[in-house]
């Protein structure tokens, strides 16, 4: 596929994907309000997923999977339902279970950490999809960090349980980092055509910005993985981990059940 | 005395009574019960749809479905906030949901297998729900009128995107058809079941009329359900699986067969399908979240205590 | 379909479903023993089931779904894999998800008396077949009722946290019991053709069973619900609960997907 | 001293050390640490083919897969068993595991993304394992060496069983023999590696030997597991992911390239794609299922104090 192609299905598939275990939470909550929280963060990503992926095929519609004759599912939903987990793009972080909140929580962060900065840089892409898809993104992940952020400092500063798990849950993500700081063959493509941004570059505003929310939770943070290489294939290259088939297969089951219905 | 006087006064010029108005205890009680079992059915509600949400079969009937979810949840939380007003707190009501002790309407305890049951669930439940809801924007009690009047206007928005699913699934393969028709032969009874039993069997709706809590009887309203939903089913091209049903000139109104209410005390009683595991979800989320919700209170008074 | 081959799928369904729902917990035990246990209860209701499948296909073709032309996919495969959730015939009871280890053991202990019963008297099945499944089913089912009665009497009897989780779980299962005893259709047109059993013929001997293992663990037994008939039509109609949809999309994913596969 | 001395001369006869002998607390520490590994890399390893279970394409798989993965269930369960008669207790060594105190193999930090990964680790993963085991058979501590020979037994069934899931699969659609050859190229590696490090850096290695606790060297056991593998891949119809592997003549055995040691050390320090994950899943189970332990204990001491 061509590198406008595959960068963006990277960019959609990250937030679809998360917004899919994000959406595990409705009904499921500690109260309304984050029930509530959770499911807009949910239809934010959902939103950024949408309109990547349709980029996505719009810019090389060799990366639609191919469909009976007739079908008139569109283009992001093609993408959605009908790839298998090798030809998902997204970072392994994203796709575990969600755990409980404060593994949610700290993945939320990190995550949003991340996407925010490559977002505001995004904003300057070449393609002015691309550019607008980021403008837009901005404010809603800035929104996200905040609501991640703030429950971070609050379940740090809350009971010894919730510091607790607090502290079990950034153990637990410890390995996943190095994965967003790690620079794709495709993601060097984008760069040197001007649409993309190399992710190890957010590394350094990214190491601020968590350390300051380290500090206001009065956590140490764990020896940073954030600038470790990868050694294995990741996520980018479609090596996913066990969490992604079992959830792919559940999202796509209706869809696939019925691939020439109209919905 | 007074204020006996006062009240009734207010209520027979239709006019609203406020949270600091002095009511009567028994008033006081019935709404209290009456907005907790609504609050109650927009939580428990959320859950037959919600499993759909990780299923939903395009991401734009994701995100309708995802935002409907949230919208239910935003109306519990109206809701109890309404009976916050009246003195109690949405902690202590959730707690008489999960041990039973509260009732929320009895649809949400029919299950949902199928993806046509999220448009039907719109349609006809959401149907129902407007047609017993609209009456309540003008109900006595300020605060659950104004959270009923918000209510509503969601509610008719999920009606309509309800429908419209179907629409397009009733446009689409033979097998999504049949989904839809099977759908709507399971829950056209029980849809109807929603205005609750036979006027003779509803002891409490002639206090609740004369407090201007209630301001239709059952029978009324689910006339009126019957005879919006049978040309709309018409349009959709699905039928109802009541073989009584037909147009009656003489009264100006669809004539329709008997819902079998021994089913539904049974279900209300406990023994429906889904009983069970609605309170158990719910009861789930809210233990499973106690620490958080702890975690919370305990930050908040750390904070107001660095304050000084 | 033939009335026989409704009636094997009914027997066959109920032991695959429970069999699915129990190999769940393999690797998830409280000890080793007991995930050991599982597993064999859950082989040998696996292997109930391929017999039972086996003999519906082989009684009427017709119960077979289509496949594509050339597929490799053998009846038992065809039946397990293949039907859609509304074409399944097992009671609901079976289909919930398994729930903690004290909902697990009512469960199987609700199920392996009543299917001990029903198994006993289908050694006379006029059906050579039949007969022969249950004899074998017997010994097994018995172990099953054996290993699923002295957990019961064990966590009635262990600590304040194990007897209110086996009373929670009783209450849990109470309305689910009523289906077990209900004679459907197919089942009364089994009898009268001299290979099926009228499962309310079994009430009598369940519920004695059943007063035995309450009185064992001194637990009251809640006010009886066997004998309560079903107003709504049950799982033997194919009308089914919430759980077993996701539950079947996950056991055919990988056989769906490969619909003229080898395996 | 004389139990040295009558210690040496059992191991130097190639005879059994038993529970009941005297052995030095170096001899006895280093086999709890081996038989404990080993016992927990048979519960670590329920999990990543114990996933497939529910997703089984075949009820004919479904049960040979249950049956596999309950017998790795019944392997750390003679294991254990043999710890324990070294004077430890399968509780503790669990806890030894969960809090990251003792390792298991490194291979099951590794995914298995797909079906075609249960016929893969049946033919290459037990096949190292075989290669590693069965000189443990004749290992000098008897309950260690007996529990293996009935390990070795049932290993290289379920090795013939996944080399014949992934023979059936070769036969059959393109798709399936693209999952196979993609599932090896995965497991390749991490197989090789499950030999340990090379010689020059397993500097216990000598020790072990020495008391016959360890039979061969890893690179002994490395050449012939890819002595003995070359032909089952040519046979099935699938290559090794290795430019370097050919046959030498001069040598009668086949040359490969180097695993990467630095991935190996990287896994091994808990930053595999799955350690988290593995430990986490046994922690759960382990967690959730103490009350029942408790509650078979409360009963058993009940049971106890009314017999009398």
């Amino acid at each position: 596929p061509s590198a406008l192609a595959a960068y963006c299905l990277m960019l959609g598939d990250d937030a679809l994907v998360l917004s899919h275990r994000l959406s595990q939470w409705c009904s499921n909550a500690p109260d309304l309000e984050i029930d509530i929280a959770l499911a807009n963060i949910a239809l934010d990503l959902l939103g950024q997923a949408r309109l990547l992926l349709a980029r996505a095929a719009a810019a090389d519609p060799s990366v639609r999977p191919a469909l009976p004759a007739g079908s008139p599912v569109p283009d992001e939903d093609a993408l959605a339902f009908f790839r298998d987990g090798h030809q998902f793009r997204n970072v392994r972080l994203v796709e575990q279970s969600s755990g409980d909140f404060a593994a949610t929580i700290v993945r939320l962060m990190f995550f949003s950490c991340w996407r925010l900065a490559l977002l505001q840089r995004l904003v300057d892409s070449r393609d002015p999809v691309l550019a607008a898809i980021a403008a837009k993104g901005v404010k809603e992940v800035a929104y996200h960090r905040d609501f991640a952020g703030r429950w971070f400092v609050t379940l740090a500063d809350g009971t010894e349980e919730s510091r607790r798990r607090i502290v079990g849950a950034i153990e637990l993500i410890r390995p996943q980092l190095a994965e967003l700081f790690t620079d794709h063959p495709v993601e060097a493509a984008a760069v040197a055509n001007g649409f993309g941004i190399a992710p190890s570059s957010t590394a350094a505003e990214v190491d601020t910005v968590v350390d300051q929310l380290f500090t206001a939770a009065t956590l140490q943070r764990p020896q940073e993985p954030i600038s470790t290489p990868e050694a294995t294939p990741s996520g980018r290259d479609g090596q996913h981990t066990e969490a992604l088939g079992p959830m792919l297969t559940e999202m796509q089951s209706v869809a696939r059940a019925h691939p020439t219905g109209s919905w | 005395p007074a204020q006996t006087e006062e009240f009734e006064a207010i209520i027979a010029r239709n006019d609203r009574i406020e949270p600091r108005d002095w009511m009567p205890a028994a008033y006081r009680k019935t709404l209290i019960r009456q907005i907790a079992q609504h609050a109650h059915s927009e939580i428990i509600g959320m859950q037959p749809e919600g499993a759909w949400i990780t299923r939903a079969p395009s991401l734009r009937r994701k995100a309708i479905l995802l935002a409907k979810v949230q919208d239910e949840a935003g109306h519990g939380l109206y809701l109890y906030s309404a009976t916050e007003t009246l003195g109690t707190s949405r902690d202590d009501l959730t707690r008489m949901l999960i041990m039973g002790r509260q009732k929320y309407s009895s649809i949400f305890n029919y299950p949902t297998p199928s993806y046509a049951d999220v448009g039907t669930i719109g349609w006809l439940v959401d149907g129902a729900a407007i047609c017993n809801q609209v009456p309540l924007c003008r109900t006595s009690y300020g605060p659950y009128g104004r959270a009923m009047i918000r209510i509503c206007k969601e509610e008719s928005f999920h009606q309509r995107q309800g429908y419209e699913l179907l629409a397009t699934m009733m446009r689409g393969t033979a097998e999504q058809q049949a989904m839809v028709q099977e759908s709507v032969n399971r829950f056209w009874w029980p849809a109807l079941m929603m205005f609750g039993p036979p006027d003779g069997d509803s002891p409490n709706t002639a206090q609740s009329m004369a407090w201007g809590i209630k301001r239709d009887t059952n029978d009324a309203l689910r006339q009126k359900f019957v005879d919006m939903s049978v040309p709309q089913a018409e349009a959709l091209g699905v039928t109802f699986p009541d073989p009584d049903l037909r147009w009656n000139a003489d009264r100006d109104h669809y004539d329709f067969g008997e819902p079998d209410w021994e089913e539904f005390w049974s279900v209300v009683k406990g023994n429906g399908p889904c009983n069970q595991q609605r309170i158990e979800h719910r009861k789930r989320a809210y233990d499973d979240g106690a620490w958080v919700r702890e975690a919370a209170t305990a930050h908040a008074a750390k904070v107001r205590e660095r304050a000084g």
